[in-house]
């Protein structure tokens, strides 16, 4: 058996367009956050793990040199975990081995990204080699408007009902977002300015897309022993789950998604969950994009196949339903790449802490977090609990 | 929790560069261990690579390009950016967890589709200080190297022997990139890169593609008549901005003593049988020396003049030719520990040692003037 | 492998706004004044150039700026003739660290003009530029006194 | 000094120049191109028909080594209309990207879709829609890159 991990606590920068800032500052900014938040003497971290989404979008290479000193990781060993958008979920994975394994007690857990400074349209496109996918795939949207486009096909389910669907999602998330001190967006919108927004990539309008958001979480990650000393109430690693399908994106099937199943899948098993939506109180899930979301609550479990739109639309994933998700506004209204993935593990571990502050679930126990990454192609899946 | 990780199995592709295409590469390495190991793609338990976003690749997310290439389909897997070492270090936390049984270790780096190094490397530096005076690697390098020549008296010429004992070492070494004898006077001979570091002192632009099966104790002994087992790894980072740091103070002292620390290692001169170091550029080996404390700060010269880290020396130091002859700037220190492990295997062939190793160093830098260090220590 | 095959080449065209944040903007407001500004850490008092927001060391934030003087000695250097990547200047390139008086760490930049007696530890001053941008090259290099 | 509350931004463009190898297997799948054939694989483990043509199944993880020359007609399994530039766009905006699956192939294939006015989204909606057949058409000069078939048009 592995050592059991526990979450003590986080920091979170506030997200947004931060041109006030040079890059390793806006690092700092939330190290010190989190290392205020949750009263570590940083000389008894053990070592630094750091990631941000691809070198291509701060126009530096191997950021962790450039960071060395804002991650505190002077003197330390450090991991630079990188796995494009799951690399924040990833970094917390690579935390938890790192414990896991013995080899520390104590780590500084960072993701970053400044969105405003590069191309972030043009990033995506490097993600695909100049041979033949390339051309094809006009960045984010309109690789996730293929993918929702094929998922509504797929089920049948008619064009107007899965627009009222992400129109909730969206509706729901942007109202969250202003119960979130950190969160990017904070705008109040209504069904109309959604419905009627401009088109991204057919069908996917303004409000059902992220922005792009400069910003950084840090976290802190720690053994049994030293994370009760820390804190009366850790959030502890309960399931782990990750999973990549092939580069290819033509090669595999990206609605009834494998990796999204079999993430999830890990991480419920270890966790020991057998209905997911009956037995998590939040789950924090990636979602850039509305109409992907719903895919994600049906791999996940959360809904049959085919059916979370209605499910969407009978509330049971808003802040008073069954499941709630993305209290926090989620990626929807903030989206730091390197950071978000660490972002849904933050407020996942802080929903199961009663951390969340406004936007607390009561009595949470058990919460979920997602990244995805690649070519539509990664998902990492991490469940967390009060109880160990 | 796994008491112990082995080393199983490595594969590894020659240094030169080619025409061939980066996934195909992957994937033949990646096979040939699996292979080798008599598994199937199906049993590994994890995939950990080693790779660089854009710079170094030309693509963003590189990982997710040569995912199933290196048999990560479906697998919890995850990618480590920049040093080689840092993958092996994590896939071998992942197994000691308990979570997995194997792992394979992936280093990929196609340097004959990248610009020079120095041209990326430049990107190291920050906007708005650093790169407007116009560093790379390089001429870092030749700032480290005046240092080390002005305050510890080291002599051109002791650096000059490193190349000569390298690249001397590379000739009988099938996946050495460069393979030319060369005399200390030739490479004193040689152009500046940078004054004072000579051209010939640093390392050429290499391809690297390495895959390394791993496996919990109990695994690998089912796998292998021969694991050779994990006894200590550290690594440790320093300071970004040069200014900061003294050139010559760095992290490499920290980083071999957590590793010699896990080892139980007290006298390395005494218990170690040989070492693979990464020296980018000449010079850096013999300070590398006196960081891992095989000598007193300023006396590596004394060592190579004395022959002793030669390959018939006490301490034989990069029989493979190390980073001078092979220069894969990811995977390079992942090309140093599969040394160690065919030299304490008795596999290296030609340049088989011509006494047991038992216990082997693989180090891994990366980084201005060795800004992050990595050391890793196995044995028998 | 003998057969060759064809290459595909691609430039990667990197479009890029790096914001300076407050300290390299502080900076940059001294270079156009022909001031070279540095920051005192108000824990273990150490001034650093350029300045900072925070210290590396102790971590504390900093908002104590001081000028620093245009004078030092040469730390290490680096000289090359060639042509390269990145080269910000014609003719020989000269890039050192160079310790300024009163300061606790090193400048990086370049050094010109008569070079006839450069070595380590010769001292050096800082010649500008008559027209200043807020750019580290402002100061066009350091000369040999 | 007074503290700004504007900070400085430097703008730059990095413009890095990379020369990738294509290899045996792109090189034989472009030869294909100039005869108008499209190329792919058929794994001997799972018997998947693979296009483009590869040197290796990903997921039985055999090496490949077969060329079969594929349908250039096929269903088209979804599609999206980009009207935006971005780095690296194939073509001037409006242009639609499709997922074909070409006959008898077990994957899908990305290209363009045309041969229709695309100015207007509406009538591509109505004219574009996922489960329509489609045919590759070819550009008279080819280069032996992806960009040699034109677009795929849809079947009447």
């Amino acid at each position: 058996m592995a050592r059991p991990v526990g979450i003590v606590g986080s920091g979170q920068t506030h997200h947004g367009r931060r041109f006030d800032l040079a890059y390793p500052e806006l690092v700092s900014e939330a190290v010190e956050a989190c290392l205020k938040n949750t009263g570590v003497d940083p000389k008894d971290i053990d070592g630094v793990v750091y990631g941000s989404m691809p070198s291509m979008m701060e126009g530096v290479a191997l950021t962790h040199f450039y960071f060395a000193d804002a991650l505190r990781s002077v003197g330390l060993p450090i991991l630079k975990t990188e796995t494009c958008g799951s690399t924040g979920i990833s970094l917390a994975i690579t935390a938890y081995y790192w414990i896991a394994s013995g080899m520390a007690d104590l780590l500084l857990v960072v993701g970053s990204e400044k969105m405003n400074e590069g191309d972030s349209q043009a990033t995506m496109t490097s993600i695909l080699e100049p041979f033949y996918q390339m051309y094809f795939i006009s960045g984010a949207p309109g690789i996730f408007s293929l993918q929702s486009q094929s998922w509504a096909e797929r089920f049948k389910i008619p064009a107007d009902k899965v627009r009222e669907a992400a129109t909730r999602l969206s509706l729901d998330h942007h109202n969250d977002a202003f119960d979130n001190p950190y969160a990017h967006i904070k705008q109040r919108l209504t069904e109309e300015q959604i419905n009627t927004a401009r088109v991204i990539t057919y069908p996917i309008r303004l409000w059902d897309v992220c922005p792009n958001s400069d910003g950084a979480c840090a976290m802190i990650m720690a053994s049994e022993k030293m994370a009760k000393k820390l804190t009366k109430k850790p959030a502890w690693v309960k399931g782990i789950g990750y999973a990549g399908d092939e580069y290819w994106f033509g090669d595999s099937d990206k609605v009834m998604w494998q990796t999204a199943i079999q993430a999830s899948k890990q991480a419920y098993a270890m966790a020991g969950i057998k209905n997911p939506r009956k037995e998590l109180d939040v789950a924090e899930v990636y979602n850039p994009f509305t109409y992907q979301e719903m895919l994600f609550y049906e791999c996940f479990g959360f809904a049959e196949f085919g059916k979370a739109c209605d499910l969407v639309l009978k509330g049971t994933f808003s802040r008073d339903g069954e499941l709630p998700c993305d209290p926090s506004g989620g990626t929807l209204c903030t989206n730091p790449i390197g950071a978000t993935g660490l972002i849904r593990v933050a407020e996942a571990a802080m929903q199961v802490q009663g951390q969340a502050g406004d936007h607390q679930i009561p009595g949470a126990k058990t919460s979920l977090a997602h990244a995805m990454g690649g070519v539509v192609q990664y998902n990492g899946v991490m469940i967390l609990g009060s109880e160990k | 929790m796994s008491k112990r990780v082995g080393i199983v199995e490595v594969a590894m592709l020659p240094g030169a560069e080619t025409k061939d295409y980066f996934l195909d590469q992957v994937f033949r390495v990646t096979k040939e261990v699996i292979d080798k190991a008599g598994i199937s793609r199906e049993e590994i338990g994890t995939v950990v690579s080693a790779s660089t976003d854009l710079f170094h690749s030309g693509q963003s997310c590189a990982n997710a390009y040569y995912w199933d290439a290196g048999a990560a389909l479906l697998k919890n897997g995850s990618r480590q950016d920049g040093e080689s070492l840092f993958a092996f270090a994590y896939a071998a936390m992942r197994i000691l967890s308990g979570k997995f049984d194997t792992a394979l270790v992936l280093g990929v780096c196609k340097g004959s589709e990248n610009p020079e190094n120095d041209m990326l490397t430049h990107f190291y530096t920050d906007p708005f200080y650093q790169r407007p005076i116009g560093i790379n690697e390089t001429s870092v390098a030749a700032l480290q190297k005046r240092q080390y020549l002005d305050r510890c008296k080291i002599t051109q010429e002791q650096c000059a022997k490193v190349v000569a004992k390298n690249l001397g070492n590379a000739l009988k070494n099938p996946y050495a990139h460069v393979k030319k004898r060369v005399s200390v006077d030739q490479v004193l001979g040689s152009a500046y890169a940078y004054d004072p570091l000579f051209e010939m002192e640093c390392g050429p632009k290499s391809e690297g593609f390495i895959a390394m099966l791993l496996a919990s104790e109990d695994k690998a002994k089912k796998l292998t008549k021969t694991p050779v087992w994990l006894k200590g790894y550290g690594s440790s980072m320093d300071s970004f901005y040069l200014g900061d740091r003294d050139l010559l103070e760095g992290q490499l002292p920290n980083a071999a003593k957590r590793a010699y620390a896990m080892a139980g290692i007290d006298k390395p001169l005494k218990e170690i049988d040989m070492m693979e170091l990464c020296e980018p550029y000449a010079f850096q080996e013999l300070l590398w020396y006196e960081d891992l404390g095989l000598c007193k700060r300023g006396e590596g010269g004394k060592l190579i003049d004395k022959g002793l880290t030669a390959l018939e020396g006490k301490l034989p130091v990069n029989p493979s030719g190390g980073v001078l002859a092979n220069n894969p700037y990811i995977p390079r220190g992942l090309y140093r520990l599969a040394e160690c492990f065919l030299q304490i295997r008795g596999q290296a062939g030609e340049h088989q040692l011509d006494r047991p190793v038992k216990t082997a160093l693989a180090h891994g830098t990366h980084g201005f003037a060795g800004q992050c260090h990595a050391v890793t220590i196995i044995g028998v | 492998m003998n057969k060759e095959f064809k290459t595909f080449k691609k430039v990667l065209e990197l479009p890029h706004k790096y914001g300076a944040g407050p300290a390299f903007t502080a900076f940059y407001d001294g270079l156009r004044e022909g001031k070279i500004m540095g920051t005192k850490c108000p824990e273990c008092g150490k001034v650093l150039v350029p300045g900072r927001s925070m210290c590396p060391k102790c971590h504390v934030a900093i908002d104590k700026w001081v000028e620093i003087k245009q004078k030092g000695s040469i730390v290490s250097w680096a000289q090359t003739d060639q042509d390269f990547f990145g080269k910000p200047c014609e003719g020989t390139y000269t890039v050192a660290l160079i310790r300024l008086d009163g300061a606790g760490c090193d400048f990086l930049h370049l050094v010109g003009g008569n070079l006839k007696k450069l070595k380590t530890g010769a001292k050096v001053q800082a010649v500008w530029n008559e027209e200043k941008k807020g750019h580290m090259l402002d100061i066009k290099y350091f000369e040999l006194v | 000094m007074e503290k700004k509350t504007e900070c400085d931004v430097i703008q730059d463009t990095l413009a890095v120049p990379y020369e990738l190898a294509y290899g045996p297997t792109w090189t034989r799948f472009f030869e294909g191109f100039q005869q108008e054939k499209i190329l792919g694989s058929r794994c001997q483990g799972c018997g998947r028909v693979l296009v483009p043509a590869r040197s290796y199944c990903p997921r039985c993880f055999v090496e490949l080594n077969n060329f079969v020359e594929v349908s250039q007609e096929g269903t088209l399994m979804g599609w999206v209309l980009t009207d935006y530039r971005y780095y690296g766009m194939p073509t001037e905006p409006p242009f639609v990207s499709g997922f074909i699956k070409l006959d008898g192939t077990d994957c899908n294939f990305l290209h363009l879709i045309g041969g229709i006015d695309l100015t207007d989204p509406d009538e591509v909606r109505r004219k574009i829609k996922t489960g329509i057949k489609v045919r590759a058409v070819w550009n008279k000069d080819k280069r032996g890159q992806i960009m040699d078939i034109k677009y795929f048009t849809p079947v009447k």
